[in-house]
């Protein structure tokens, strides 16, 4: 099972890897974009980490004022879209004080549909999505399949990395860059790299500490 | 890049700052520098308006904040969205019990936004309705009217459904009427040159000494053509012409025209426009009833201009005469 | 030269015909289309004031022109004095039988036009007293006040002798008032990059892109120093060391203060100057009654800022309160 | 003695020959000033041409109109400082229907010193007081001396040509090209050259018809 501390481990494992893309990740935005994506991301995760974990003992309690801290701290698309997902795996996570691999599954579902509702934006618009949506997918398809939770995470991940790296022949379709059209081919949407890095702190995590999660 | 400012990451923050200092008998900021309201919000039985969108676009969003017109704003960085949080908290600072119009252009990061806090306003028991508006002919096709962008149109906007939330309509009718003039309204914009956003210190496009872009967004997003620079006569009967038509402007109609300038054309350049805009609208028979020439809505100091076009009804007329009285737009 | 305009030697013709068309409920024309009076002049009994000079500076000077400020304005070509004949079709038909005072910026060619102007208005009979502004501390040393040329500050001349004239004085009080404001006045101005003039198609000065010019004129006139740019804090700063040495200010002092802005930098760059001035005036104990921030005399599209520092006496904040409505400057 | 219908022929030679300098002239005031001075010189004798001398019979008065004519074409420097000569000769020409040589005299002398009241120059400033106040002194102090007027205007003319060519090498005091400093140094005044060409226009129509000016 997993513990409250440890979604806050998770939220400043994600909060260093994205601090340290930062640069990268505002110049792949500067391609088509604004050039704020690292920024946006850095300052976002740095909020969600400056909750303490200490005064919860309700996971969704605790999820929802990350939720809401990410929100403050972040407008653009990435606060609404990220807020959005943490807001409706508080929602799940509500009365819980410990997350089996099944409700992360979950949650990470209903995440990513709160992003896609909120967004609407579909895969191959060249959007974060095109990272989420295949992860998410093959996981919950994984979900009652044999193996172990690391094998099932480290596929799920593969497939995270191909929908991020699709991005770079896409044309935006949706959000800011949308507006270059043809023009915006031939970059990996910063939208998508930054949530293969959030997914990757998190895939490393299970495989740091397989046993817990197995438990 | 030569701009008044310290830090350019502290750019929007020090010129909120300098706007409450010189305005703090009208306005005030609620916790969040970003969040400004009327001073004396919340106005007790009043629809309230709430708008916000990127920074860098004054008078629009906080100089429509006041008497007549809006009652909160917030804004995000230069040219991005304002939080889903600012916007709730505008929402609960300006609420009178009588619900609060979310009206604001449409943009889809400023959509995502507005409708998160629209989600949370509602949990905490505001009644909340959204308009957006859509007056960027050049941003899609007629038929595609719910995708187009929103410009200095949203100045009519403002204007009317400010006017009818002053005089004690329910939040329904505000609404109502918002969307009458969102239906009836159009923009479109030419550009001469770009601005630059300080935090990026570069260009927001880059354009010929000789050319035009017809139909810019005022981000500087691509319209829908590139051309040689021509008389103004020209410019203004091709802006004219997209406009009337996507209308369906006949002779006896009766609008309201903005020439709006987008940050460094000269006002006595508009006028120009303003006298091209005139005579051609009569010569098709169509009647101006109260011009409006000038800064309404900007991209820093991006050159060019745009007209705008609403069509009225009598309730507009009346409504478009009302008072305003904000730091940056008054009308007696 | 990418500018709305048709054949430049007609642009300030039409820029005229369109402010006349747009406002012809509070302007209109007099036979000449470059002298512009308000819809109800003369006002009988009321003391008019009269102004005028080159065109490219809106909303100096037409757009002074309107209950509060000023009776009637006329206007040359770009930055080039209007005729003597103007300014004395503008005297006759201002005159309400209390006189004409004629309120400008020190300049030689109006000062020309003006002085025979007033000689021809005198032999027709009519009362003309003359009071020319010379705020811009950089164009001479204090010692030679009179030298010095005619900036934004007109602003605060305009709006103390307008409200004094509204309130039924004698030309004699309002002469002495308007003086006593210009001795109070003081502008300086920095310059980021030049105007085009129609006419000419070329900038009126060269500057490199790292470079400012502190105490640039309203033409583009050169300062007292070209140096390189600088963040607002010290520019701010700058400005205002002159402006308050200058004037003698002293803490206790109370004062308004303008942050103009010459045509092409943004309004959210002109606050960010503001909040700056509060600071270093706050720092140093002097007090800010009523601040203005904004456009308020222009070089056609020149970037850059200056400020204005007018010292203040109970009389004037009373006026500098009273209310304006022009088409182009509103208070309420 | 010189009749009405002479002095509108002098102005028409005047705007003749301005109207061929005219872009000449924009040029020199290009140098430091705006560029537009042979415009409003153009500008200004083509209206005061304008004024039909039929109506007239008092010199005084047609003057005055034409002053009038010129003041309300042209604003900038010019206009206030031709149109005060102008005023200031047809106030002496009051009541006259012809002009004696010593008229004529009294009313160059008159209008300069006008046109020195108005602008505040003085000899040396780099305007077209250089050119003019030379020839108005020199014609003044050869009133009374032997010889043909023909001779004296030619005399004078030497001086103004002098006064104009010396403005060269001044550095500007007044008016636009003041601001400038030494940077104006180096080009004749525009106003002292086109007041040079408005002095020539009346000198050859004296030698030419200088038997009715002898009259
Ligand atoms: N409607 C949307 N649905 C899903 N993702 C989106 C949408 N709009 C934008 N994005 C994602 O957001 C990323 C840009 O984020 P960011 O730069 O922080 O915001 P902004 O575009 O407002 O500057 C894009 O690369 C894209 O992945
Ligand atoms: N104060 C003055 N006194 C005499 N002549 C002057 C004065 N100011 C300007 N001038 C003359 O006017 C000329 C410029 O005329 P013009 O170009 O028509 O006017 P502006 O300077 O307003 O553009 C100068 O070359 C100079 O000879
Ligand atoms: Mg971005
Ligand atoms: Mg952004
Ligand atoms: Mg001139
Ligand atoms: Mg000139």
């Amino acid at each position: 099972m997993i513990q409250l501390q440890q979604l806050h481990e998770l939220f400043q494992e994600i909060s260093k890897r994205i601090h340290e893309k930062r640069d990268e990740l505002c110049e792949l935005d500067g391609f088509a974009g604004d050039g704020d994506h690292g920024i946006s991301m850095d300052i976002g995760f740095a909020a969600a980490c400056a909750v303490s974990p200490d005064e919860f003992t309700d996971i969704g309690e605790y999820l929802k004022v990350c939720a809401k801290s990410f929100i403050q701290a972040v407008g653009a698309s990435i606060g609404p879209l990220y807020g959005t997902a943490f807001l409706r795996a508080a929602k799940y996570a509500t009365g819980k004080s410990a997350l089996s691999a099944e409700d992360c599954v979950q949650m990470i579902q209903l995440g990513v549909a709160g992003m896609q509702e909120r967004g609407k934006a579909q895969l191959g618009d060249k959007t974060l999505l095109d990272t989420l949506l295949p992860f998410a997918q093959t996981l919950r398809d994984s979900m009652d399949a044999q193996g172990s939770w690391a094998d099932k995470v480290k596929t799920a991940m593969q497939e995270a990395h191909a929908g991020m790296e699709s991005t770079r022949e896409m044309v935006a379709n949706i959000g800011r860059s949308s507006r270059l059209g043809e023009r915006s081919r031939g970059g990996v949407d910063p939208g998508a790299a930054s949530a293969y890095v959030v997914l990757q702190a998190g895939a490393d995590l299970v495989s740091l500490r397989v046993g817990e999660f197995a438990g | 890049m030569k701009k008044i400012l310290n830090n350019p990451s502290d750019f929007v923050d020090e010129s909120l700052r300098g706007i409450v200092l010189a305005h703090s008998d009208m306005l005030r900021s609620v916790g969040d520098p970003r969040v400004i309201v009327r001073s004396d919000a919340p106005v007790r039985g009043k629809v309230a308006i709430a708008t916000g969108g990127g920074y860098g676009h004054l008078p629009v969003f906080l100089g429509y904040v006041g008497q007549g017109l809006a009652d909160g704003a917030c804004v995000g960085n230069v040219f991005s969205s304002p939080s889903a949080d600012a916007m709730l908290t505008v929402t609960k600072s300006i609420d009178g019990g009588a619900g609060v119009l979310y009206l604001y252009g449409n943009y889809f990061g400023d959509k995502m936004n507005f409708d998160l806090a629209a989600e949370m306003a509602r949990d905490e028991g505001i009644q909340v309705e959204t308009v957006r508006v859509t007056d960027d002919v050049a941003s899609a096709p007629a038929e595609q009217m719910s995708k187009r962008r929103g410009v200095a149109g949203v100045f009519f906007v403002y204007k009317i459904a400010g006017a009818c939330a002053e005089s004690g309509a329910s939040l329904e009718e505000v609404k109502r009427l918002a969307e009458e003039v969102v239906i009836n309204v159009r923009t479109m914009g030419i550009g001469f040159s770009p601005c630059t956003i300080p935090a990026s210190g570069k260009p927001t496009f880059e354009i010929a000494d000789n050319e035009v872009e017809i139909g810019i967004g005022i981000h500087g997003e691509p319209g829908i053509s590139r051309q040689e620079t021509a008389p103004a006569k020209e410019l203004v009967s091709q802006l004219l012409a997209h406009l009337t038509a996507d209308l369906d402007l006949v002779p006896g109609d009766e609008v309201s025209i903005l020439v709006n300038g987008t940050g460094s054309t000269p006002l006595e350049e508009l006028y120009v426009a303003y006298k091209e805009a005139h005579s051609w609208l009569s010569q098709k028979g169509i009647k101006i009833f109260k011009p409006f020439v000038g800064e309404y809505a900007t991209s820093l100091e991006m050159a060019g201009f745009s007209i705008s076009v609403l069509k009225l009804d009598e309730t507009m007329k009346a409504l478009l005469q009302a008072p305003v009285n904000t730091p940056f737009i008054k009308q007696l």
